[in-house]
């Protein structure tokens, strides 16, 4: 038969009305709906296999333990590690945006001399002619890592000097250090057996120590209301976080901490609240009620309220000698839940100033926080990760970023056992950087490398045969048969703890009460730590949120 | 059986640390962008400062951190949604948003008593090579969408996925829990099954000093709070006593 | 919704909704369609012409929609209910009957009795042999004088009654005439011819019902003389003297003499463009 | 030549007098320059994304949703007016008709375009015909609204294709005869849709149990603001026309329809506001006694917050509410063209008002007990396209009016009387 185009036509009109009733066309419609939703060009995350690795936090001297989850070889995710016994599987807010650092744009990526970009041979001709002209000065902002050796021993062999830039934490403790003679950085607090804890603005509960112990011990013991068994009694001249939270908020005026801790401690001396005798403080309750602000009977109830229920324990946001006295008169040196010594090391260390007479050259570790800023006419070299502008050195030396390096980590400040554990790398460099101690290595190739030192630091661990090992199991540094078993079990980012030392083998006496120095103001998460910088998340979150304004960093 | 995920946040323990926006933000892939403003931004867990409105050493502040209630009973933004784009999870209780179907019509939003709910204002965006820190668990929202707290679903398909592995049809509780629990150092986020009467959390939202907020709404939300401070409990309703948010200044 | 769409479940408001919002789609589409299928089936009968008539009709002011009895006087005021269609309006032969008042006075123009007239000013002539001549009417031809162009229709083209017959230009301004009557074209005049079409009418013109919708005798008067009212109006006071000279003479080729006036208007009302 | 060279006098009816072709454009020339710069905020917002406007996670609706919800609301006299007529069979409001069906159409397309920019992603719209959510208001809304822009856009098809050049066309004008037979049926349509989604933009904010202060309970599946906003909708849509079209009289000097439509068009409005006014009352009541208190909202809390006063209820119900349902009822001031007309005004402004209330209101008021009153101001960008809509309104009026007839040309009696 012939087709005429009428057919056609009828035909394809009942093919489109068929058509209609099969899935076909609602199909293609859905998919076209499927596929207008998504927008290829937004960024998208990595793909790659996800692991999940072990190590620890370096951006500041708290080393706490980190979960990093990663995927394609760069970290994606950081939680808390919950078998640690120090941090318990707690972190300070800023950690858990921590991986994001790498990419800053703040980030240092290549050696600048005076801002314009050079290169690390240039630098490492500078710095060894200014070692062969004269004096060096190396600073180090956490000392006892591997890295602190190669720094100085460097210092040793090159007439040099080696100072340290210490976190505020120790530098409260460095009174009981001129008076008893322990290194600050062999003492502690016995936080976890105190049962009063007198804060003078340290910030307990925000960004002091590692967040895994105090937080963790406050919440467990201290939140809410049910008959506390441990008090915090923050004495701060505003209502921080710590202040809000603890058990009493005892406002001063600013700057009157010194005078509060004195008072005090007349107030327990002549009430005859404290067994301890000791040299009576100059200033009178009044005068020191008058100072801080509050009616001298407000100041004599809490004297009374601070010793009810001891064991009694003050604490200083910052070098102070009066609060450190206090500590004397409530007999917390050396006592249960008091300032304990930690370890048999006495390694002093010469405290950083920002003035540097003759020095030929400043060597700065990228573990000093950039807010060191050394006032001298040397030449400045500066290992830094981050930019954070506004300060003038020679040479900006890329070092490592985060997790970005092999170190290892010594004790936390105000720990009250002695701890080391080594962090393994688990981020690809991006481009050429150099730890100030590798660099000091290929300056002068005799010194030992990290590698070696954490090496030697396994061996005299093992030699020991003291103290436990936290990992996914606990065993006892006895149970190693080798010093490379203990090394490669650490190498899996667990971590050693010494034995407690037995107490009372601490022993300080006061002369003489301490003249009064102005304490500096508390600090917080924002502040303690070495990064210049913060996670971008963190700025965010901070200037989207009213917990706090963002700090005064440099904010993407 | 169909679970009901549920938070008990003990508001004594919480000392504002932030650390649970944190790790929401980095779990999430929230884009860090520098123009967003309080009001503008992306906060699926926001962590608010509230004072008794007292002044002098009266002034007590508690942190109270708001996310996703997700709402039982007549859930409002899943009643508003004109495209099916939020949904309740009959299985798990999640109020689940689908920010592909989102028409980006804010009336969501509106319907929310929390405030819990944000926009993506801006196209989402990194500084350059950041993408590559992004957790590969999660896709990035668009620019015109609405996004909340789903409870870290990604993290429940994991653990979904990890028991399919192993053969069993139940998953590890252990395995299923949202990033801002994981991240609480004070432990003041807890998370678990309501409708397990053997749930500790279960129990917990049943004390004496739980309370939900805007609970007379009707809507059962499963997020409680818990406090002994007399006037924190006051805010479970509105209206009464001096309760403001603390400006900082 | 539909098949293969995902994460889409029933319900039974999902029925009702739909049921109601399709029902609704379909009904707008159905009057379109049907409003579509109307049109083109007045096409094919021949009734569109009409309608489009009607539609003009409908839109005409009212002065052009008098009755043609109410010209003639039989009655005081009508207005045309059907289009002008006096073939088949029931009251015709009602008000025929009725005596004209007659105004029958010499307006200067000549229409001759033996001319029926439409009121789009032009003429038709009866011929023995059955067929119709048309052309414009005095009062057309003063207007226009001569046009610049005619346009007409090819021999044994149809055309349409109220329809267009044919067009002219004359100062850029473009006149389309009405057709007074239906028929076909068999021969085609002028200007100079003073004719312009000859047609053979569809219908028998010794059948007085064919060309009963053209005006005649009396009626011619009354409509004419409204009409000059009309003009005089338009073309204003200061043009009055050279357009109806004393005793109302129509001057000729009054858009050349007259130019400034609005001849838009003056030729739409002339030609009963809408 | 007598005729100017620029005209357009080829496309106006014919009889019917307009200005010249260049004071038109002189008028039309800022209204298109404000039309211009709206198209520009919204190329703005719809290219660079939301941010261009002020609105926020807690202001997440703002002017726009005003605009919408009051230009919807004024736009009703359309579908009302067509009931009237077609349905009701009230002949003598024939006279409007086409100015209605110009005003709704210039008010609904507006409308949708605004929302088109309102939302974040437009080009998901067709989502919601796809993965409908039967439970939401919004849906519905959006059914209804884009079947009812069809309709209008059909209804108005026959008022153009009468245009003087466009009728040549002889299809053009057989296809308008035969649409224009069957316009009844779209009335009734159209009467259908507007009914449901003039309530379903009330429902909107009544069924928001987490908005106290807009929450209401209803019957069956609708709150009773969906009724309410039928009533004001329906009430005020007839005092809008009386005003739109007093305006175009008032400007083109010339009396276009017979006076007693607005009288019958004020009686009309007047009589529904009586009793929106009386149901809105009663609502109120229920609300602020019940319904709140059960919520756990004291009803003073939302009054504390200036502006937001008592006085702006006050106004909303007395004022804009009973005082022009008074005036509009009242034989002695209904006659008075004066009263009429801003009794109409007054009626219109007390509908914006309403829907301002439940629009910005809403959301400003706090919920949460820490949460603080809010404020906003819209963004240049919001303003000038909102400004748009306007200008296009305008624009388009005028053109309609210019070429279609809108309006019936004035007609000699009808009556035939034999001498005899």
């Amino acid at each position: 038969m012939k087709v005429t185009r009428r057919d056609l036509f009828v035909w394809g009109a009942g093919a489109a009305a068929g058509l209609v009733f099969t899935p076909v066309p609602w199909k293609l419609l859905d998919d076209v709906s499927i596929w207008t939703q998504n927008w290829p060009w937004i960024p998208q995350p990595p793909r790659g296999p996800v692991e999940v690795k072990q190590s620890f936090c370096s951006l500041c001297p708290q080393g706490c333990a980190l979960k990093v989850k990663t995927a394609g070889g760069w970290p994606v995710g950081i939680a808390g590690t919950s078998t640690n016994p120090l941090t318990r599987g707690a972190l300070c807010p800023l950690a858990f945006g921590a991986h994001q650092l790498n990419w800053h744009p703040q980030r240092v990526r290549t050696v600048r001399h005076n801002g314009v970009p050079s290169s690390w041979s240039d630098a490492r001709a500078a710095f060894a002619k200014a070692c062969s002209e004269g004096p060096v000065v190396i600073i180090d902002g956490q000392p006892g890592r591997a890295a602190s050796t190669v720094l100085a021993s460097f210092a040793e062999k090159h007439n040099g000097s080696y100072r340290v830039e210490m976190s505020p934490e120790t530098r409260a403790l460095m009174p009981f250090e001129s008076w008893t003679g322990v290194s600050a950085f062999s003492l502690g607090y016995d936080l976890e057996n105190a049962y009063t804890i007198v804060s003078f603005g340290a910030p307990l509960l925000d960004g002091w120590g590692v967040p895994g112990r105090f937080t963790r011990l406050w919440a467990e013991r201290a939140a809410g209301r049910s008959d506390p068994q441990l008090r915090l009694i923050q004495i701060e001249d505003s209502l921080s976080h710590t202040a809000s939270r603890a058990w009493k908020w005892v406002n001063i005026r600013p700057g009157s901490e010194s005078a509060m801790a004195a008072g005090l401690a007349r107030a327990l001396i002549e009430e005859k609240l404290v067994s301890a005798r000791g040299p009576m403080p100059v200033i009178t309750i009044s005068a020191a009620a008058s100072q801080s602000g509050i009616s001298e009977s407000a100041l004599g109830e809490l004297a009374r309220t601070i010793v009810a229920r001891p064991p009694v324990l003050a604490i200083a946001s910052n070098h102070n000698p009066e609060i450190a006295a206090l500590n004397v008169v409530l007999g917390a040196v050396g006592a249960h839940g008091g300032v304990v010594r930690r370890s048999k090391r006495t390694g002093k260390y010469i405290p950083a100033e920002a003035q540097i007479p003759n020095a030929r050259a400043v060597l700065i570790d990228s573990s000093v926080p950039w807010d060191f800023a050394p006032d001298s006419n040397a030449e400045i070299f500066r290992f830094v990760a981050w930019d954070g502008g506004l300060q003038k050195c020679d040479w900006l030396l890329p070092a490592a970023g985060f997790l970005e390096e092999l170190t290892d980590i010594p004790n936390a400040p105000t720990s009250a056992v002695e701890t080391y554990a080594i962090a393994p790398q688990l981020s690809k460099p991006q481009f050429e950087i150099q730890s100030a101690a590798q660099f000091l290595v290929s300056v002068d190739p005799t010194l030992p490398t990290v590698e070696k030192v954490i090496h030697s630091r396994c061996e005299e661990l093992f030699h020991q045969r003291a103290g436990t090992v936290y990992g996914q199991e606990v065993t006892g540094v006895a149970k190693f048969d080798s010093a490379q078993k203990l090394e490669a079990e650490l190498e899996k980012a667990s971590t050693w703890v010494g034995d407690p030392p037995p107490p009372g083998e601490l022993r300080c006496e006061l002369r003489e009460w301490p003249p009064t120095m102005i304490a500096e103001s508390s600090q917080n998460w924002a502040s303690t730590w070495n990064a210049p910088v913060l996670p971008p998340l963190a700025t965010k979150l901070y200037r989207e949120s009213s917990l706090r304004e963002a700090p005064g960093r440099r904010t993407v | 059986m169909s679970a009901r995920y549920g938070m008990v946040i003990d508001l004594d323990r919480c000392t504002g640390c932030g650390a649970c926006m944190m790790a929401c933000a980095a779990e999430n892939n929230v884009p860090p962008l520098p123009q967003a403003s309080a009001r503008t931004g992306l906060t699926p867990l926001l962590v608010r400062k509230v004072s008794n409105g007292l002044e002098g050493s009266d002034r007590r502040e508690v942190f109270i951190p708001i996310l996703c209630m997700h709402c039982e009973y007549d859930t409002p933004c899943v009643h508003v949604c004109p495209q099916q784009a939020v949904e309740v999870d009959k299985a798990t209780g999640i109020v689940m948003q689908m920010p592909q179907r989102c028409l980006g019509c804010r009336y969501c939003m509106t319907a929310c008593p929390y405030h819990a709910r944000y926009f993506n204002w801006w196209d989402p965006a990194w500084p350059k090579g950041m993408e590559k820190s992004l957790n590969p668990g999660v896709a990035t929202r668009m620019r015109g969408v609405v996004e909340k707290c789903n409870l870290c679903h990604a993290r429940l398909h994991a653990a979904k996925e990890k028991a399919a592995a192993a053969g069993k049809r139940e998953i590890d509780p252990a395995d299923y829990v949202p990033a801002c629990v994981e991240a609480c150092p004070a432990r003041a986020i807890r998370f678990g099954n309501l409708a397990d009467p053997k749930d500790p959390v279960a129990q917990e939202s049943q004390s004496q000093d739980a309370f939900r907020l805007l609970a007379k709404l009707g809507t059962e939300p499963k997020i409680y709070y818990k406090s002994k401070e007399p006037w924190v409990q006051a805010m479970a309703e509105p209206n009464s006593g001096p309760i403001v948010e603390a400006k900082h200044v | 919704m539909f098949p293969g769409v995902d994460g889409f479940h029933w319900t039974a408001g999902h029925i009702i909704f739909l049921c109601l919002f399709f029902a609704v789609v379909l009904t707008i589409a159905l009057t379109v369609i049907s409003a579509m299928r109307r049109t083109i089936g007045d096409f094919r009968s021949h009734r569109a012409i009409d309608l489009c008539w009607h539609a003009d009709f409908a839109d005409l002011p009212a002065t052009d929609r008098r009755c043609r009895h109410e010209l003639a006087g039989r009655v005081i005021s009508r207005i045309c209910p059907n289009a002008f269609d006096c073939r088949n309006c029931d009251k015709y032969s009602e008000f025929a009957v009725l005596p004209a008042k007659g105004m029958t006075h010499d307006l200067g123009l000549n229409y001759s009795s033996d001319r029926f007239y439409h009121r789009a000013h032009t003429w038709v002539k009866p011929e023995e042999d059955g067929t119709v001549t048309i052309g414009l009417d005095e009062f057309a031809d003063h207007l226009i004088g001569r046009p610049d162009s005619v346009k007409l229709p090819g021999i044994g083209s149809e055309i349409d009654l109220n329809q267009s017959a044919w067009q002219m230009k004359k100062n850029g301004k473009e006149i389309s005439v009405r057709a007074p009557i239906e028929g076909t074209v068999i021969a085609v005049g002028g200007p100079k011819e003073n004719w312009y079409l000859k047609l053979r009418p569809r219908m028998d013109v010794r059948d007085p019902k064919t060309l009963r919708h053209l005006l005649r005798g009396p009626e011619v008067y009354g409509w004419l003389s409204r009409e000059l009212e009309r003009l005089q109006l338009q073309l204003g006071a200061p043009d009055a003297a050279p357009t109806l000279a004393d005793g109302g003479m129509l001057m000729p080729n009054l858009m050349d003499t007259v130019p400034r006036a609005d001849w838009n208007t003056v030729l739409a009302d002339t030609f009963l463009e809408v | 030549m007598s005729s100017t060279v620029l005209t357009d006098s080829r496309w106006i009816a014919r009889g019917a007098e307009r200005t010249s072709f260049s004071r038109f454009l002189a008028w039309l020339a800022p209204w298109s320059a404000m039309l211009t710069l709206g198209v520009y905020a919204a190329f703005l917002c719809l290219y660079r994304g939301l941010n261009q406007t002020n609105m926020d996670n807690r202001f997440a609706f703002g002017l726009w949703i005003f605009l919408d919800l009051g230009i919807i609301a004024l736009g009703a006299g359309a579908f009302f007016t067509g009931f009237l007529v077609y349905i009701l069979k009230r002949a003598e409001l024939r006279p409007i008709l086409n100015t209605a069906v110009v005003v709704g159409f210039i008010c609904y397309s507006g409308a949708v375009a605004i929302l088109m920019i309102d939302v974040g992603q437009p080009l998901r719209a067709w989502f919601t015909f796809w993965h409908p959510n039967t439970h939401s208001m919004l849906t519905e809304v959006t059914f209804c609204i884009s079947c009812y822009l069809l309709v209008l856009c059909l209804e108005y098809i026959p008022i153009l294709l009468r245009n003087r050049q466009l009728r040549r066309l002889p299809s053009f004008l057989v296809f308008e005869h035969q649409l224009h037979n069957l316009v009844p049926v779209l009335a009734g349509i159209g009467t259908f849709l507007s009914f449901f989604h003039q309530g379903s933009l009330g429902g909107l904010y009544g069924v928001l149990r987490g908005r106290p202060f807009a929450f209401r309970h209803g019957f069956f599946i609708w709150p009773s603001t969906f009724f309410l906003f039928i009533l004001s909708a329906i009430a005020t849509g007839p005092s809008f026309l009386m005003l739109v079209t007093a305006t175009v009289e008032k400007v083109t000097g010339k009396q276009l329809v017979p006076q007693d439509v607005f009288r019958r068009l004020g009686f009309i409005s007047g009589i529904l506001l009586g009793i929106y006014v009386a149901a809105k009352s009663i609502d109120t009541l229920i609300w602020l006694n019940f319904t709140s208190p059960a919520e756990g909202f004291a009803p003073w809390t939302y009054y504390i917050h200036k502006p937001f006063g008592t006085p702006v209820l006050f106004a909303e119900i007395v004022l804009f509410g009973l005082i022009p349902a008074f005036l509009l009822l009242y034989r002695k001031t209904a006659a008075h063209r004066g009263w009429l007309f801003s009794a109409a005004a007054l009626a219109c402004i007390g509908v914006l008002m309403n829907r301002f209330v439940l629009t910005v209101q809403t959301l400003a008021l706090p919920t949460l007990p820490f949460d603080d009153f809010l404020t906003y101001t819209p963004s240049w960008q919001e303003v000038a396209s909102f400004g748009g809509v306007i200008a296009y309104g305008v624009i388009v009026y005028s053109l309609s009016y210019r070429y279609l007839s809108l309006f019936p040309q004035p007609k000699g009696e009808d009556a035939h009387v034999p001498r005899s």
